[in-house]
């Protein structure tokens, strides 16, 4: 499944500061969808060189960061349950405190 | 008729005629402007374009909180301040080029450093309320407060080379905790002090922060609420994200309403959040 | 080492510290900020915040056109003016505001009108221009005078509650005739003095004009060529879209290149748009 | 067709203040698609209200009007020949001069 994932906010130093990522990931074997829960676990054995600990937390995001598929928050979608499609954007992005 | 039914004084209308000729906006979003009180928290980076924007446009009671002094490794962003102004606080600086550019509205200034014993009584004097801090526990003590004495929050932040913008707290939108239930770990809550960030960021959302103040406070508009803009600089790309509505779990502004002025006078933001209150000393290790 | 290698003051390192902390800008970029030249056309709306964030970041030499002078009616948007300066020119008063905040940089004063016979002179000394003016006219001029001395030109725009916002001529990019080979008809237009726009979205785009500009000066990031930002105050809406490429057959910078420096100075741009390269007096009628 | 139509830079003046409009528009008799001929035709008849020549002129749009589908110019894709498709998004802005 071809997704775009993007990473904000200092995430992407996490993946060697790139921060759009066009990638492409396979449905586990007997898999028929595939959910956010899945394609964190992807990201985190895939794509995070570096301190997962700033990108998750147990099998979720870490507090702070804010997760949104196709410009909209997942808690609207489902959280760790939304089922994505292809071609679907998957924004990463730690909130800000700096001023 | 030199009020057009709205008692605005020839000044008032010659000042402002640029307002007073557009007609989604009109004398009827400028009285509202020139009746609205607005607290700027912060006269850094996101204070600075915002004070002077909220100052010029006519906001009739301005209100400005800092405790910090000017410094020249603030010179880069922080704009309303001058060299002349180095070594005083930022609060005096601010207040000084508000009034400078516009004589006719009330500038008030809280020279002080915001704690949870001072917040309700100074956020009671204003009708909105700007978060321009620069951490995280200024961000959960600003917002809790805004839910307990029901003010909307236009809430910014930058760092690096990016910027966030939200309006919290608006007419049954979502607050602080809502989205943010959990503090984030220390190491990241990176800070401009330790981290850098492009001056101009700051403008940018500053500017930003000030319009939707100005659309609460006139009237006029619609409101960032229930949406966050993401800005990267470097790219030059602006994203307006859909986010959650209110939480009936929060804490703060919940279902069950259990969070009351004395919890929040006494409770601990630093130790919440593992992280001080007051912008820690620049260390430059380059 | 007190300059890293690149000769930079402890002053100078101290002032830009949170610039230099940045590791995608860091020392590199501000020098080549502080080598950089900038020209501000128009110290007005556009031209007030992108001044005051060019002189605040460290431009090294910063220059304003302009031969307007402060008008009460210009303080609800002109935030680098203040009410001291009403009744002098506005070069006079942004540039005193551009010391204030940065004597560090150079700032020069162009107290004159733009025209064709001084423009290629004025801009021939700069690396960057930034078109901050309020009418059709001049941004035509503007764009053939960059053009014919191959010099980027960062373009914004605001009226109403609307702002737009490109770069032009730059790296191969289009410039503004490839986009809007023909004037519009004079009826559509108008311009802030005779239409109203609300302050502060004029304080964003000049924002975004001078992020564009640094982004240009310090060789960092993507500019905004080829793709314009459309910005809506009103529904908190912000468009960047893609644009069309440099066009073979445009006028002033095709494939066939008879534009010639004579031919700019003798073109008459306010018979070309029908329109007056001065700005009118305010007309009032509420 | 169902097509987002979006007015901005002074244009949303001559069609009643509204700046979006969510329309259906039919394709004619025998069509088989629908261009941006037709579709500025379509507009000229059932959205302009007044001034029109400060909308168009001849068959395309005045000069000073940037026409965009789907967030790119329609210069990109072939100007009154762009061929649009369901759910397509076109904004017709007018240059903004002030400052
Ligand atoms: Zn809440
Ligand atoms: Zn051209």
């Amino acid at each position: 499944m071809q997704l775009t994932l993007e990473f904000g906010g200092g995430l992407e130093l996490l993946s060697n500061s790139v921060k759009i990522h066009n990638v492409n990931v396979e449905l586990k074997n007997g898999a028929e969808k595939l959910t956010m829960k899945d394609l964190l676990a992807w990201v985190r054995t895939n794509l995070i060189k570096e301190r997962p600990e700033m990108f998750m937390k147990g099998d979720s995001v870490r507090p702070g960061v804010l997760v949104l598929v196709n410009d909209c928050d997942w808690e609207l979608s489902g959280q760790l349950d939304t089922t994505l499609e292809e071609k679907d954007v998957v924004v990463f992005i730690s909130t800000l405190h700096g001023g | 008729d030199t009020g057009f039914g709205h008692g605005l004084s020839p000044d008032t209308i010659y000042r402002y005629s640029r307002h007073l000729l557009l007609p989604s906006f009109g004398v009827q979003g400028q009285s509202n402007l020139l009746k609205s009180s607005i607290l700027v928290v912060g006269a850094g980076g996101l204070g600075s374009p915002a004070l002077l924007y909220l100052a010029a446009c006519g906001v009739g009671r301005l209100g400005i909180v800092d405790h910090d002094v000017v410094e020249l490794n603030n010179m880069h962003r922080q704009v309303i301040h001058t060299e002349a102004f180095i070594g005083q606080p930022k609060v005096k600086s601010a207040a000084a080029a508000c009034r400078s550019i516009n004589s006719s509205i009330l500038v008030v200034e809280h020279q002080e450093a915001l704690r949870t014993y001072n917040a309700l009584e100074i956020f009671s004097q204003y009708d909105i309320i700007v978060d321009a801090t620069d951490n995280a526990p200024s961000r959960y003590m600003i917002s809790d407060c805004c839910v307990l004495l029901r003010k909307p929050l236009v809430s910014g932040a930058a760092l690096g080379l990016e910027g966030q913008l939200t309006v919290y707290n608006y007419k049954g939108g979502p607050c602080y905790r809502c989205l943010f239930p959990t503090p984030p770990p220390t190491t990241a809550c990176q800070r401009c002090a330790d981290s850098g960030v492009l001056g101009v960021v700051p403008g940018i959302i500053g500017c930003l922060q000030a319009l939707e103040a100005i659309k609460i406070a006139s009237a006029v508009g619609e409101p960032l609420s229930g949406r966050m803009l993401l800005f990267d600089a470097l790219s030059a790309r602006i994203r307006i994200v859909k986010i959650r509505g209110r939480s009936l779990q929060c804490e703060v502004c919940g279902e069950n309403l259990v969070f009351t002025q004395k919890q929040f006078k006494d409770f601990d933001y630093e130790n919440f959040t593992q992280s001080p209150l007051a912008t820690a000393p620049l260390k430059l290790n380059l």
